[in-house]
């Protein structure tokens, strides 16, 4: 009756691609490392396009059960790829963006060492994500979910020779394993008490439960600890320090894996388990506050920054954590929405800084950019698409997923108007940091040396032979992905969130629409039924909400031309006037050095004293050597029996053969 | 009755030989009286029954075997064994040793399977029947043995090969 | 009718004489050799067992154990010539290569 | 052992006539002896274009006579500083073996002389192929232990090289023979013997040598001067280079022990190649029935006579071998070789049946 699919086509394709290049791309020539990367990716997308088309046609959720993979008892766990709206959004995001982010690296990377390296992780990369995204229950999901961790630390550290890159590898993938200990926990509760990971059992086990039983403890443990794991994918508070440092690695990474879509995994996980946390309204809450602080935090950090790509790293985490806002206040279509859009727009700016960076040869500081919108008039137009959309101006994508945000953060029942403000405050914040950018990088005139390119190369070790001190366009093949970007982030919006939400409401509210023949549903639905939208009612409201954030969208534009075009000064004055509360915004908080002083030194310092010298030397070593020097003693009194003498051996065996026959002939006797 | 008298006899021979390969203190008196104790063994054989073991027993083992021993006895001249007092060991415990398991045996065996009896040519060997059990039955083991014997050819070729390219025979202190 | 238990005991015998040998002779040449009266005296009793039982196996397995006495003896043999260039001696108690 | 006569007869007379037939064997073969080394003189002599001996009697007859006198009555010397037991045990091995081996075989088909039915053999054994071969792999001891015994480097040099020889050539006789077991399948002479009555077409008799064994006749051919050492393989007792060999230090009669035992082997080398391969007695049987119970006799002896004149005549033709080319020619080529015709002949008989 349902059309087979072929699901697992879509996470293979990457994947062969990834193996061939692996293991044969030494010996291929870089067209044909190219060539397959492309190609096997550019099929997913295909496959993913064509699941679309059909889509329509589909009885939902559709799932796809390969093989059993674990089967412990009642608990069992398959390779089962499983689709809805929302995956299919997700697939399309990830092959679409993730595509046109292959193509623009061909560019980028094209005079790269370890060309097939890097095409052969992103693949990888590639495969793990779809994996994470089909997935049918939490196990498949966690496969994917480590399995992105470990091809962002790969591509984190690609210039592995640099040991700052190398490090942000390390940094990343163990703040990740934080998350993950969280996440494994959580499953190990769920496996616990519903005897299972798959998603629609557990969600069938779980929505009965109404929040007051379910609140008293499991389902919010639960909620907490994915909540835990969401943190460390999605880099939100407390564990978002690992992002900003990811920028060491080649920015089609930044733009494919820490802008448009790893890191979205965690509001996606979140989104998928919104049974759950729609029954846990502590947990809910928990993951309101979160985001909205991460989203406020991030922001203020964002607008000191003057790397490029660091900014456009604060930026991305204030805005998934504008997508955990959306979680937090149950409003997850708006939140996948907005995930949309951002994978758009942020995947084309850090594509844009990219080519910005790659233009002026290597640079990444803004204060020693400017004025280059005429010399590479191409990106300069991309980049302010990107720009406004993420200011959220209209029309622009951003401005309808934020303005749904902020709406929901406000109107829902697990909202409050503080999340509405901060949200606001943010946005204002957001506009002003990116228009800094804006302004700095292309307005003025232009501050870096013009052949200050080389060293700036060697230091962040991108592309040496940009090194042409020369101000250029990028080639083609990197503005392509750019321009098309920049169409999707000018009309991505204009699907509107409404029926964006229809869309999803299958998904958000399947089962409660199951539930109405069930008699669960008697004892106060309204607790189990999520709230949805009423557009008609709130109408006029939500016109003056997005007035508001509209307006300070602009006010931020207006404040960012006043400082860095009109007064270049007055930020040094404005820095002095705020002093150490500047230097601190400066300094990310010094929540790094909080980290380390609270807990990497501890635990070096006891690693080293008690588990180094103390157990291993003290206890381990000792043991060892202790044992092989009683045995050296024992056998030194013994070796004389190894007289050499052929006899003497011989003699030793009769007389245990004749001990042997001795014992056996009596056991016999007895 | 004249089958025990036989069997008495050339287990006497047996016995004696066996002995005498102890006491003689020059190889090839061991080796000759080692011969004989084949020999008679033959003869134990035939009484069992087993003509073709007992043939092959002389074609193998006195034939070829022993014929090999005294060759190489004749080819490095051995002379008769100095007594030296290379290892008490062997002495102190392994004879006795081997005397209490063997007496232990000898009471088992005497005491437990005293009553049977075998006839003489009870059940005769006919070469026939223990080539159907060689070549069908016992088919693997078989071409195991040949490929042992075929190693052990080599090996010998190999060990005792002059290799010039061999260092000198050095004296052993 | 001889007892079976005779047969036995014969074969006992010359397998203690066999290891006896092996205890007591210095000539490598010797201890061969009582290394071969005792594969005769478990001969001895394998075909003894096979008149006992009536089944031509234990036959059969006297023919393994000589093809395996005749292997021995050749490379034990061979082994000996090699031993006696080395060592230029047969006493097994000066050829203690392998003292500590 | 001899079922067959035990089931004729009983105790007694088998007894009896076994002893008969024991006087008979062994006078008729120690004479065998002494006339084929008469005949030996002759036959060489007259190929090197000599007369051989002719002033004992007519043709010079009675000259294996007039030796044996001269032997019994030579001083019957003992060197020093030889393993005296050895010495005088080791011809009398060597002689005692060459005859035994005669005892398990047949000259003939069975006899009836008045009651007494009797087959024209000492002892009639299932497995009488294999105790010649025992018993003649035995005979290496004479040899060898002379050698040994008789404390001087030549017979040293002429025991060593009999036994490597006998010991390696006899794996290429035992090789050669198994193709005509398996062709009869049996180990029994007697049963080997009569597998080969009868004739192809009315005229080819169907002896193994024309049954495609005669590569194997060539190979027991060699082996079977080389087990005797006989020229072109009589290098342990190669008078040029080692002066007699192992008996160089005998004399008189012991030394006479060893040249019969060396001719009894001869003989039973004969008997043996014409029952397996010649065809045993089987021939024409003519006349009255008296003639006809001895005809096949006749026949079997007249082989063997054939035999032994090959022996001879190659002794009379071919040089001495040297002994690597010795070695060599057993190692490398007659014992591949009988590997191979077994091979062959196992594959025939098994396609055959």
């Amino acid at each position: 009756m349902t059309p087979n699919l072929h699901l697992w086509l879509i996470p293979l394709l990457p994947l062969i691609g990834a193996a061939i290049n692996g293991l044969l791309g030494r010996r291929l020539s870089r067209q044909a490392v190219t060539g397959i990367a492309l190609a096997f990716c550019g099929a997913a997308f295909a496959m993913a396009l064509g699941v679309a088309i059909q889509f329509s046609a589909l009885p939902l959720p559709y799932t796809e059960a390969l093989a059993h993979w674990i089967r412990a008892g009642t608990f069992q766990a398959d390779f089962a790829f499983y689709l809805d709206q929302l995956s299919l959004v997700m697939l399309l995001v990830v092959t679409g963006v993730g595509f046109l982010i292959h193509i623009y690296a061909v560019g980028y990377m094209w005079e790269e060492g370890g060309f097939y390296r890097f095409f052969s992780y992103l693949n990888l990369f590639m495969f793990f994500m779809l994996t994470l995204i089909l997935a049918s229950n939490y196990l498949l999901m966690f496969i994917g979910w480590e399995g992105v961790g470990l091809a962002s630390y790969l591509l984190i550290g690609f210039w592995f020779t640099k040991d700052s890159a190398a490090s942000a590898g390390k940094k990343a993938f163990v703040v990740n394993r934080i998350g993950d200990f969280g996440f494994l926990i959580a499953l190990f509760l769920l496996i616990k008490h519903f005897g299972s990971l798959d998603f629609d059992q557990v969600f069938r086990l779980v929505q009965p439960l109404s929040p007051e039983i379910a609140s008293a403890g499991l389902l919010t443990t639960v909620g907490l600890l994915l909540l835990v794991g969401a943190c460390g994918k999605s880099a939100q508070i407390p564990l978002y320090v690992w992002l900003p440092d990811a920028m060491e690695g080649p920015t089609p990474v930044s733009a494919l894996i820490h802008a448009a879509t790893m890191v979205t995994a965690g509001v996606y996980m979140v989104a998928r388990s919104h049974v759950i946390f729609e029954r846990a309204p502590i947990a809910l809450t928990a993951v309101a506050i979160i985001g909205t602080l991460t989203a406020l935090f991030a922001a203020t950090i964002g607008v000191c920054q003057t790397d490029i790509k660091k900014v456009l790293a604060y930026s991305t985490i204030s805005q998934l954590g504008y997508m955990f806002m959306a979680c937090g206040v149950a409003a997850f279509s708006a939140a996948i929405f907005h995930l949309m859009t951002h994978a758009f727009f942020k995947g084309l700016l850090f594509l844009a800084a990219g080519s910005v960076i790659h233009a002026v040869g290597g640079e990444q500081d803004m204060r020693r950019m400017g004025g280059l919108r005429h010399r590479i008039p191409w990106t300069f137009w991309t980049m302010t698409a990107a720009t406004f959309a993420i200011a959220g101006f209209p029309p622009f994508a951003g401005f309808f997923s934020k303005d749904a945000i902020l709406f929901k953060a406000f109107t829902s029942p697990h909202g409050s108007w503080v999340y509405w403000a901060i949200g606001v405050f943010t946005a204002f914040l957001t506009s002003f940091y990116m228009f800094r950018l804006w302004f700095l990088t292309f307005f003025g005139e232009y501050r870096g040396a013009e052949s200050a390119g080389h060293d700036g190369h060697l230091l962040s070790g991108a592309p040496v032979s940009h090194g042409h001190g020369a101000i250029h366009e990028s080639p083609k093949v990197m503005l392509v992905p750019l321009v098309i970007l920049a169409v999707l982030s000018v009309c991505g919006g204009w699907v509107g969130s409404e029926r964006f939400d229809r869309f999803l409401a299958p998904v958000f509210h399947r089962l409660e629409f199951k539930l109405v023949a069930a008699p669960a549903f008697l004892d106060g639905p309204h607790a189990v039924m999520p709230p949805t939208p009423e557009p008609n009612t709130e109408g006029p409201s939500e016109t003056a909400f997005t007035l508001i954030s509209v307006s300070a969208a602009a006010l931020g534009l207006l404040l960012a031309w006043l400082l860095y075009l009109r007064r270049p000064q007055l930020p040094q004055e404005i820095a002095h006037a705020l002093g150490g509360f500047y230097q601190a915004v400066l300094n990310k908080y010094y929540i790094d050095e909080l980290y380390a002083v609270l807990f990497v030194r501890p635990l070096v310092d006891g690693s080293t004293k008690i588990l180094w010298h103390g157990i291993d030397q003290g206890v381990i070593d000792a043991t060892v050597d202790h044992g092989a020097d009683a045995a050296r003693k024992v056998s030194d009194s013994v070796r004389h029996m190894q007289s050499g003498n052929l006899r003497s051996y011989a003699g030793w065996v009769a007389l245990g053969a004749g001990a042997v026959i001795g014992y056996m002939i009596w056991i016999g006797a007895r | 009755m004249l089958h025990l008298i036989v069997f008495l006899v050339f287990g006497a021979i047996c016995v004696a030989g066996a002995v005498n390969l102890l006491v003689q203190s020059h190889p090839i008196n061991s080796a000759l009286s080692l011969i004989a104790v084949m020999g008679s063994l033959a003869v134990e054989y035939l009484l069992l029954g087993a003509e073709f073991v007992a043939v092959v027993q002389v074609i193998i083992y006195a034939g070829a075997i022993m014929v090999l021993f005294v060759f190489v006895i004749m080819l490095l001249n051995a002379g008769a064994e100095e007594r030296t007092k290379g290892s008490q060991v062997a002495l102190i415990l392994g004879v006795p040793g081997t005397m209490l398991g063997s007496l232990l045996s000898a009471w088992v065996l005497l005491r437990h399977s005293g009553t049977r009896s075998v006839h003489v040519g009870a059940m005769p060997g006919p070469p026939k029947e223990i080539a159907q059990l060689l070549f069908h039955d016992f088919l693997l083991p078989f071409e195991v043995t040949s490929i042992l014997v075929l190693i052990a050819i080599m090996g010998a070729v190999v060990l005792a090969a002059h290799s010039d390219s061999a260092p000198q025979p050095r004296k052993e202190g | 009718m001889v007892p079976l238990s005779y047969y036995l005991v014969l074969s006992g015998i010359l397998f203690t004489c066999g290891v006896t040998g092996f205890l007591i002779k210095r000539n490598i040449i010797t201890i061969f050799m009582s290394i071969e009266l005792m594969l005769n005296g478990v001969n001895l009793s394998f075909v003894a067992f096979a008149a006992q039982w009536h089944t031509l196996s234990g036959q059969v397995f006297v023919f393994f154990v000589m093809v395996v006495a005749a292997a021995e003896a050749a490379v034990g043999l061979a082994i000996i010539i090699a031993v006696y260039r080395t060592c230029d001696t047969l006493n097994v108690d000066q050829i203690n290569l392998l003292k500590l | 052992m001899s079922k067959t006569g035990v089931r004729k007869l009983n105790l007694e007379t088998f007894i009896i006539v076994s002893v008969i037939k024991i006087v008979i064997a062994v006078v008729v073969l120690l004479t065998a002896v002494a006339y084929t080394v008469w005949l030996e003189r002759k036959v060489v002599g007259r190929i090197q274009n000599r007369w051989g001996p002719t002033r004992v009697g007519p043709f010079g007859l009675l000259q294996p006579l007039a030796d044996g006198v001269k032997f019994l009555f030579k001083e019957d010397l003992t060197p020093p500083h030889v393993n005296r037991l050895l010495y005088v045990a080791a011809p009398m091995i060597a002689v005692i073996f060459a005859l035994t081996s005669i005892s398990v075989i047949p000259i003939g088909d069975w006899i009836t002389i008045g009651s007494i039915h009797t087959p024209l053999q000492i002892t009639d054994v299932n497995v009488g192929l294999l105790i010649v071969l025992g018993i003649t792999s035995l005979g290496v001891y004479g040899v060898a232990l002379a050698g040994w015994s008789s404390n001087s480097k030549y017979s040293l040099l002429g025991g060593l090289r009999a036994s490597a020889q006998m010991v390696s050539y006899e794996v290429s006789l035992g090789l050669s023979l198994i193709g005509v077991l398996i062709m009869a399948g049996s180990f029994d002479l007697r049963e080997i013997v009569n597998a080969q009555s009868g004739t192809f077409w009315g005229f080819i008799p169907r002896w193994n040598i024309f049954q495609g064994q005669f590569v194997a006749f060539f190979i027991y051919l060699m082996a079977a001067y080389a087990e005797t050492n006989r020229i072109p393989f009589d290098l342990p007792e190669a008078e040029t280079e080692l002066v007699a060999g192992y008996h160089t230090e005998y004399s008189a009669m012991k030394f006479a022990m060893f040249f019969m035992a060396e001719y009894a082997n001869m003989i039973t080398v004969a008997c043996l190649a014409s029952l397996l391969f010649l065809g045993g007695w089987h021939g024409w049987l003519v006349g009255p029935v008296w003639l006809r119970e001895i005809l096949p006799v006749f026949w079997f002896l007249l082989r063997v006579f054939a035999f032994l004149f090959l022996y001879i005549w190659v002794r009379g033709t071919l040089p001495r071998f040297r002994y690597d080319q010795l070695m060599a020619f057993g190692w490398k080529f007659l014992l591949p070789l009988a590997i191979a015709n077994l091979v062959i002949t196992a594959l025939i008989v098994a396609l055959k049946a």
